[in-house]
């Protein structure tokens, strides 16, 4: 049993060949659908620039729009990288309170060094992340069920080392590592670029991140082409739970409390980012650069909205539900005749268009 | 002593420069009980000391405050001979009312709860404990006693009572001018009371003030609050004070204000305030808290309890808890919560024993 | 070591899955530089034995193998790698959704270490491609490659590293999907390979292959080795008796004679690979259709089915027209289909064999009850009735063998009593057992008033079991092939050939 | 893309087949994998027992486990379903909060008839499956992205509806539903053996549920064998939403009051009993049977833990999280009866033994 974005044997019909010829005349649609994040995130940027210029266009949201999902940006890429690896950790946002609450603990109630308990902290990480790879690789249960498994006993050694409580006041030496603003850009957003790189490299650019989809991909194929499966899953669960302690840590510094519960509120925001990144720049396929745009994107709207003064809770929800749902379809529409996700389900368009490969399900 | 105290911290910041009528001046006497480093308990002594081999049930939720409040009741409950079995009442309506059916069947002589829903969703299983004529204590959550509960510990009436402080304290600071804007979390009934004290007292007494309500969700806390604060301030330049029913609501906000280089231009208040918000206003992130004084209300519990089974009856009024007003004047340097001196020993003394 | 110190021997091969002896103590000595071929029916242990050489599965305790006299370490993927041993699977082992650069890569190297770059790598592959196929662009995902060019991908990959004569390669069934012209350039890269002093280990279900392309060749029959032999020093008919474990009576039944009815028509089908088709399949008949890969033969099932929706034209079954590019209302019709495609479209691997057959036959309406003792009872009998092994419906249909899951998958449509059957490639994989019975099967269902379209890359089983063949090419029937005229031979030359509209 | 829950590749190797024969000798670690789940209830049974006798042997305890986790039973058996046929929904925490917020509008601030206000709370599940079908068919999207997308609209749609308060002060005839107990059975118990039932009988031996669960196990093979999949997913989608608007109801008549987030509570509880019931009795298959013990299991576990005193909130935690892994760990094992872990020591000990069938990536 595994969760497998991209590889389910369903939908890889036979069907979809493309002629080259086809490609050339597809060719605007397709590349509407892989850059349709980009052309809603500057008519977002029209759109508010027009609406609400004054705040909008100004220095200060720009730097909070690169600062505040700065974060975000960091987890959605290990989140990224396990998926494209077929592995869907549902206990980062466990270990992201965990490796606060350690900072907490060690810095605060303990008063041990910065940097020791910032080690501490993402070996901790280092620690989640073994656990969980012991049960999907060694036992071989789904990943989504070992993270539910390990979320739930992550929450309870968080709340039993702080008896549920906020942990509060950090020297200036921690809650420095977020302030620093070099040329003026947020250093969380140079974090944040930095990680993206690296995950770029590796996930696009090397061996390993071919490795690591082609296990995301075809588990049982890659395995008996040689790659070494077992690791290339440990490896991807340890990005994740690496990152999340990462962004534990950063976020303890940025918000200046340790909290038992603060990494909830990234589930949704990350697994959202994650999703609408698969439709942009390589559609179908877990992407850098689509998850930083799909970040930006749904922050850019939703800060916009605060701007113009739409900040109840239900607009912002309203907001980010309704983004997912238009990209992915613009995505979906657009991306129709490549292939990738969303191959089975075609809407019946130009059925007198000889090239169109449609399969007959999508008649209905 | 409450005057020296109220004086040394209304002396600088919080009195503006204005005659002694008008808003700013009204408000400001309100406050005064609430700067008052010391008040007086009040207690009313037992008639005999209290017997001993009590066996009180505790309900906790997995909120911070409710697992804080565990050990100090055992620590009043020991002192009385007394014994604390703390139960988890769970998150889920169904887990919450299985968790009362249980202490239905074995309540042991009394039940201090922190309760998250209405007593219409557990009212059988507080039926079968008046008639097993254990006492309930019901700790904030959206009920009126009645019934099994004889007593009920942060009520609507104090936690309106805690708006209508912070809305002082606006007043009072803007000299009668303030436009504020008041966060709310809709989802937790108990959070009405203090936005009904907070916008009420504002358009009672200062006609020159605002308000405006926004929501937030408990969800966001720590992630998506700071930036929505941000934004909000960014787009309103002429609103100046943002209040937060819950301290621990404002993770982050201090900070996110502080990027954005906005410290400067908004004061941010928080009702029912912990070790976060008395940080904040140390470094000077945060104006103004008010805090419920640690301690009491486990040991006002437990005085109701001594107090029903000496008498019968507990008394008609239900006691507030001591509430305080905390500012950059008053706020202790270690960032630790506003307790009162010695207050358990005044309890042991009420109580009769040493 | 006692092992002879060059080539592959293994010494007491054996592996039990729960419930089953899949291989019983095989002892087998591959020389180096010779092809050898390893036969066997359906589920005698062929794939299983590879499999544990590539490390996908651990042996059972006592199995030892040694290549060139050094022990080899069994049921480690990366120690087999290591050791040189080669891989083109039965069922390919390619990842439909990576491209053809990363599908070549997989587990060996990329032409950069650190930096992939896109163009360095799209150049590697493409000469890696080049020797074996033309016109392949790389880039492209391989599920939308054909299956020969999918099998010659597979190869191809093989070769990345294997110039020394250090390893082995291993090749199960690869022409099990391939037309006849893509065997001969497969047969030119076995050799090439033979040629370095690799040994090639061959499966096949094809007897002449062995005469063509091995040296030496062994038979595996429930799970024992049972015949080994130069193959100058045999005969087919010697192979037959011993994968069978007996004699065979006259392999192919003779294909049914009195056509009846008209079951289905075709008028003006045109549809992704064929053009403006016309046929008709009567009651009774088994029409055969041939054609090179690309030529429209594969797709010509899938549009009369209604897997793909024809762009034209009007189909009709038993007179009544039926809504094109809607599978069910074509089986509603009473047509059967059997994609060539086993593992994605044909059945549900991981439900149980009376879940696949009574799939499209559940009774209706869709809330009845459905006993399921009742339902294995009656799916039983009809695994019996095909030499389904084993035939237990409870048991789950990935775990069969290849050729029982064909088998099985006939059984869901001959239960249905299906009036028109559209079968691609229905022995594929099949040994000469199987074959003979799903053949009679076929010729049952034939004379009990079906019609039969079967498209198939093997000649002389459509020359043998049709009484007509129809030969397309470039989306068109261009030959029209029956009595005397139709011969293997007539049917290759026919597919190769430039032909008229027939 | 799509969620597979028991056709992935990767980790469902072929070695689990067994044949008759072999099932007597491997029998008793199949059984045990079978029913680990009811061996672990029994063994939670007979420590509570033996522990707290005086509270746990109770008529109260058994009727509180039956009636407290009814509901949560219900939601499960529509997941179980949608699961069953390929479809993960995200939305049905939403949606319970969407139901008993309608019936508090409905009933309590405009007094709409009883019968009417829930005819209108189970409609608007309807409505919100099939918005999520109208994505998942039509536009073919994953259905954890829609999902994801349409709870964060049907939240903001609460949190407008109710501009996010709570309502409570139902009538005595809608808090009622919730209250009889026929025979000393808790109604809520009642309803869920009578939906468990249908379930059993739709899911497990129906035609409709043969062609529900051929849609997830493999969708263009169903499709060829003439399953309406895009029927079949629509009906998936629909029975989740219409059991969590029923479960909406239940839960505000049951607690008396409407809350715009009771829904959330019950996300983790829900996916953990779906998940460890694909563990029991039809392993890797989802069964209601499995899906009703996995419920009551985790309930048995958590009652008997609070009458013995485990009051702190972590340790609840830590029981569900251990007790998943666990459970879904001895399933593993036992089914594989071969696998992973014991393998090294079997071979060890008994190497004669020629009945161990490991994989080889568990050697490593
Ligand atoms: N993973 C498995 N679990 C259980 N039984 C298996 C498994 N894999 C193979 N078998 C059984 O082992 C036997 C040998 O199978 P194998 O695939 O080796 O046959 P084969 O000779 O390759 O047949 P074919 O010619 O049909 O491909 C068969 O009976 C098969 O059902
Ligand atoms: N039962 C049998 N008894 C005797 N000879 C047989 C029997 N079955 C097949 N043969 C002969 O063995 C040869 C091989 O048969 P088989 O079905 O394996 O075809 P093949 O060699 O694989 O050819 P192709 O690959 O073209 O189908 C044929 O000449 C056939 O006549
Ligand atoms: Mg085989
Ligand atoms: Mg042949």
């Amino acid at each position: 049993m595994s969760f497998n974005m991209t590889t389910a044997p369903a939908e890889v019909t036979t069907d979809d060949a493309e002629s080259p010829q086809r490609r050339q005349s597809s060719a605007g649609g397709r590349h509407f659908a892989r850059f349709s994040g980009v052309y809603v995130l500057i008519g977002f940027i029209v759109v508010y620039a027009l609406w609400v210029p004054e705040t909008f266009l100004t220095r200060i949201t720009l730097q909070s729009i690169l600062g505040d999902q700065a974060i975000t940006g960091i987890i959605t890429i290990g989140v990224v990288i396990g998926l494209a690896a077929g592995v869907f950790d549902l206990s980062f946002a466990s270990n992201i309170s965990l490796s606060g609450i350690i900072c907490g603990v060690l810095i605060i109630n303990h008063g041990w060094p910065i940097p020791a308990a910032i080690a501490v902290a993402i070996f901790s990480g280092v620690v989640v992340g073994l656990v969980n790879a012991f049960f999907v690789v060694k036992i071989g249960i789904n990943s989504i069920v070992v993270t539910l498994g390990t979320s739930s006993l992550l929450a309870a050694v968080t709340s039993w080392l702080t008896n549920g409580t906020y942990l509060t006041g950090f020297p200036k030496g921690f809650t420095n590592i977020a302030i620093p603003k070099p040329l003026g850009i947020p250093i969380l957003a140079v974090m944040l670029a930095v990680i993206a790189l690296i995950g770029w490299y590796v996930l696009e650019h090397s061996p390993l991140g071919r490795r690591l989809q082609a296990t995301g991909l075809g588990p049982e194929a890659a395995r008996l082409a040689g790659v070494n499966t077992a690791r290339m899953t440990v490896f991807a669960l340890l990005a994740i739970a690496v990152t999340s302690s990462i962004a534990g840590v950063l976020i303890a510094a940025k918000i200046n409390s340790a909290t038992p519960d603060v990494g909830a509120a990234y589930l949704l925001p990350v697994i959202a980012g994650a999703m609408l990144g698969t439709t942009q720049i390589k559609p179908g396929r877990f992407s850098i650069a689509g998850t930083v745009l799909a970040i930006f994107l749904l922050a850019t709207g939703v800060k916009g909205l605060q701007l113009a003064g739409g900040g109840q809770a239900w607009i912002t929800s309203a907001f980010n539900g309704a983004a997912l749902l238009l990209a992915v379809t613009f995505a979906a529409l657009g991306e129709r005749n490549v292939g990738g996700f969303w191959r089975r389900f075609r809407l019946r368009r130009r059925v007198s268009e000889t090239a169109s490969s449609e399969t007959a399900e999508s008649t209905r | 002593n409450s005057d020296g105290a109220s004086d040394g911290a209304t002396g600088s910041s919080t009195a503006p420069s204005t005659g002694s009528s008008g808003p700013a001046a009204t408000a400001l006497a309100a406050l005064k009980p609430y700067l008052d480093d010391n008040p007086s308990l009040d207690l009313t002594p037992l008639t005999a000391k209290p017997a001993s081999g009590k066996k009180i049930t505790y309900v906790s939720c997995a909120l911070a405050a409710c697992n804080d409040w565990a050990d100090t009741l055992k620590e009043g409950a020991a002192k009385l001979g007394w014994t604390v079995k703390i139960v988890n009442g769970g998150n889920t309506p169904d887990v919450i009312t299985s968790t009362w059916t249980s202490i239905a069947q074995n309540p042991g002589d009394a039940v201090i709860a922190n309760s998250l829903l209405p007593d219409s969703a557990i009212a059988d299983q507080l039926d079968t404990l008046k008639s097993k004529k254990i006492p309930v204590i019901e700790l904030n959550g959206p009920n009126i006693p009645g019934g099994a509960v004889i007593a009920k510990l942060g009520s609507d009436e104090q936690n309106r009572l805690e708006g209508k402080i912070l809305a002082d304290w606006v007043i009072s600071d803007s000299d009668g001018k303030g436009k504020a804007a008041y966060f709310n979390e809709p989802s937790y009934p108990d959070l009405k009371a203090p936005q009904e004290g907070f916008t009420g007292e504002l358009k009672k007494v200062c006609p020159d003030c605002s308000s405006e309500t926004q929501t937030f969700s408990a969800a966001d806390i720590g992630k998506a609050v700071p930036s929505q604060v941000v934004s909000y301030v960014q787009s309103h330049p002429d609103v100046t004070y943002i209040v937060f029913p819950v301290g621990d609501a404002t993770a982050g906000v201090p900070q996110a204000l502080a990027a954005a280089g906005l410290t400067d231009k908004v004061k941010l208040l928080t009702g029912r305030s912990g070790s976060l918000s008395i940080t904040a206003i140390g470094s000077g992130g945060q104006a103004a808290a008010t805090v419920g004084a640690s301690g009491i209300p486990q040991y006002m519990s437990l005085d109701l309890l001594a107090h029903y089974w000496q008498d019968g009856k507990v008394a008609e009024s239900q006691p507030l808890g001591i509430l305080h007003l905390v500012t950059k004047d008053n706020a202790p340097a270690n960032g630790k919560v506003f307790s009162i001196p010695d207050y358990q020993n005044q309890y042991y003394k009420a109580w009769l024993i040493s | 070591m006692s092992q002879s110190s060059v080539g592959l021997s293994l010494r007491g091969m054996s592996k039990s899955f729960p419930g089953q002896r899949a291989l019983a103590g095989v002892d087998l000595d591959i020389l180096p530089g010779t092809v050898h071929a390893l036969l066997g029916a359906n589920g005698s242990g062929k794939s299983t034995l590879i499999k544990i050489l590539a490390g996908y599965h651990s042996p059972d305790p006592g199995s030892t193998a040694y290549l060139n006299g050094e022990p080899l370490t069994l049921g480690s993927a990366t120690a087999a790698h290591r050791a040189g041993l080669r891989f083109v699977h039965q069922d390919l082992g390619l990842i439909p959704d990576l491209n053809v650069i990363d599908n070549l890569a997989l587990g060996s190297e990329y032409a950069g270490k650190w930096w992939l770059s896109g163009r360095r790598e799209a150049a590697a592959a493409r000469e890696l491609v080049q020797m074996l196929m033309d016109g392949v662009d790389v880039r492209r995902p391989v599920r939308e490659l054909s299956p020969a060019q999918k099998t010659i991908l597979a190869i191809a990959r093989t070769l990345r590293g294997t110039s020394s004569a250090a390893g082995l390669l291993v090749l199960d069934e690869p022409t099990a999907t391939l037309p006849a012209h893509e065997v001969d350039v497969l047969f030119e890269v076995v050799r090439r390979v033979q040629a370095t002093g690799t040994p090639v280990l061959y499966v096949t279900h094809r007897l002449d292959e062995v005469f063509q392309i091995a040296d030496t060749v062994s038979v595996l029959r429930d799970g024992r080795h049972v015949f080994s032999s130069a193959v100058n020093q045999t005969t087919q008919r010697e192979l037959v008796t011993h994968i069978a474990g007996r004699p065979l009576d006259e392999l192919y039944p003779a294909p049914p004679t009195s056509a009846g009815a008209v079951l289905l028509t075709a008028r003006g089908v045109s549809g992704r690979g064929v053009r403006d088709l016309d046929l008709d399949l009567h009651a009774g008949e088994i029409l055969g259709v041939a054609g090179l890969d690309g030529s429209g033969r594969d797709e010509l099932n899938r549009l009369l089915f209604g897997q793909q929706l024809p762009f034209a034209g009007q189909i009709t079954i038993a007179g009544t027209p039926v809504t094109l590019g809607q599978p069910p209302a074509s089986i509603s019709a009473g047509v059967g289909y059997l994609p060539a495609d086993r593992r994605l479209h044909s059945a549900t691997p991981y439900m149980t064999l009376t879940e696949n057959v009574t799939l499209p036959d559940l009774p209706s309406p869709s809330l009845r009850w459905i006993s399921l003792r009742a339902e294995q009872r009656d799916v039983r009998t009809w695994l019996k009735r095909l030499e389904v092994s084993p035939a237990a419906p409870e048991r789950q249909f990935s775990t069969l063998s290849g050729g029982n899951q064909q088998k099985t998958v006939l059984a869901r449509w001959l239960r249905r009593g299906s009036r028109v059957l559209l079968l691609d490639e229905p022995t594929q994989g099949v040994d000469v057992g199987g074959k003979q019975a799903i053949y009679n099967a076929l010729g049952q269902a034939a004379r009990g008033g079906a019609a039969l379209l079967i498209t198939s890359s093997d000649a002389e089983e459509l020359a043998e079991i049709c009484a007509t063949v129809l030969v397309m090419r470039d989306g068109r029937i261009t030959a029209r092939l029956s009595g005397p005229t139709l011969t293997t031979d007539a049917i290759v030359s026919a597919s190769l050939t430039e032909g008229t509209p027939a």
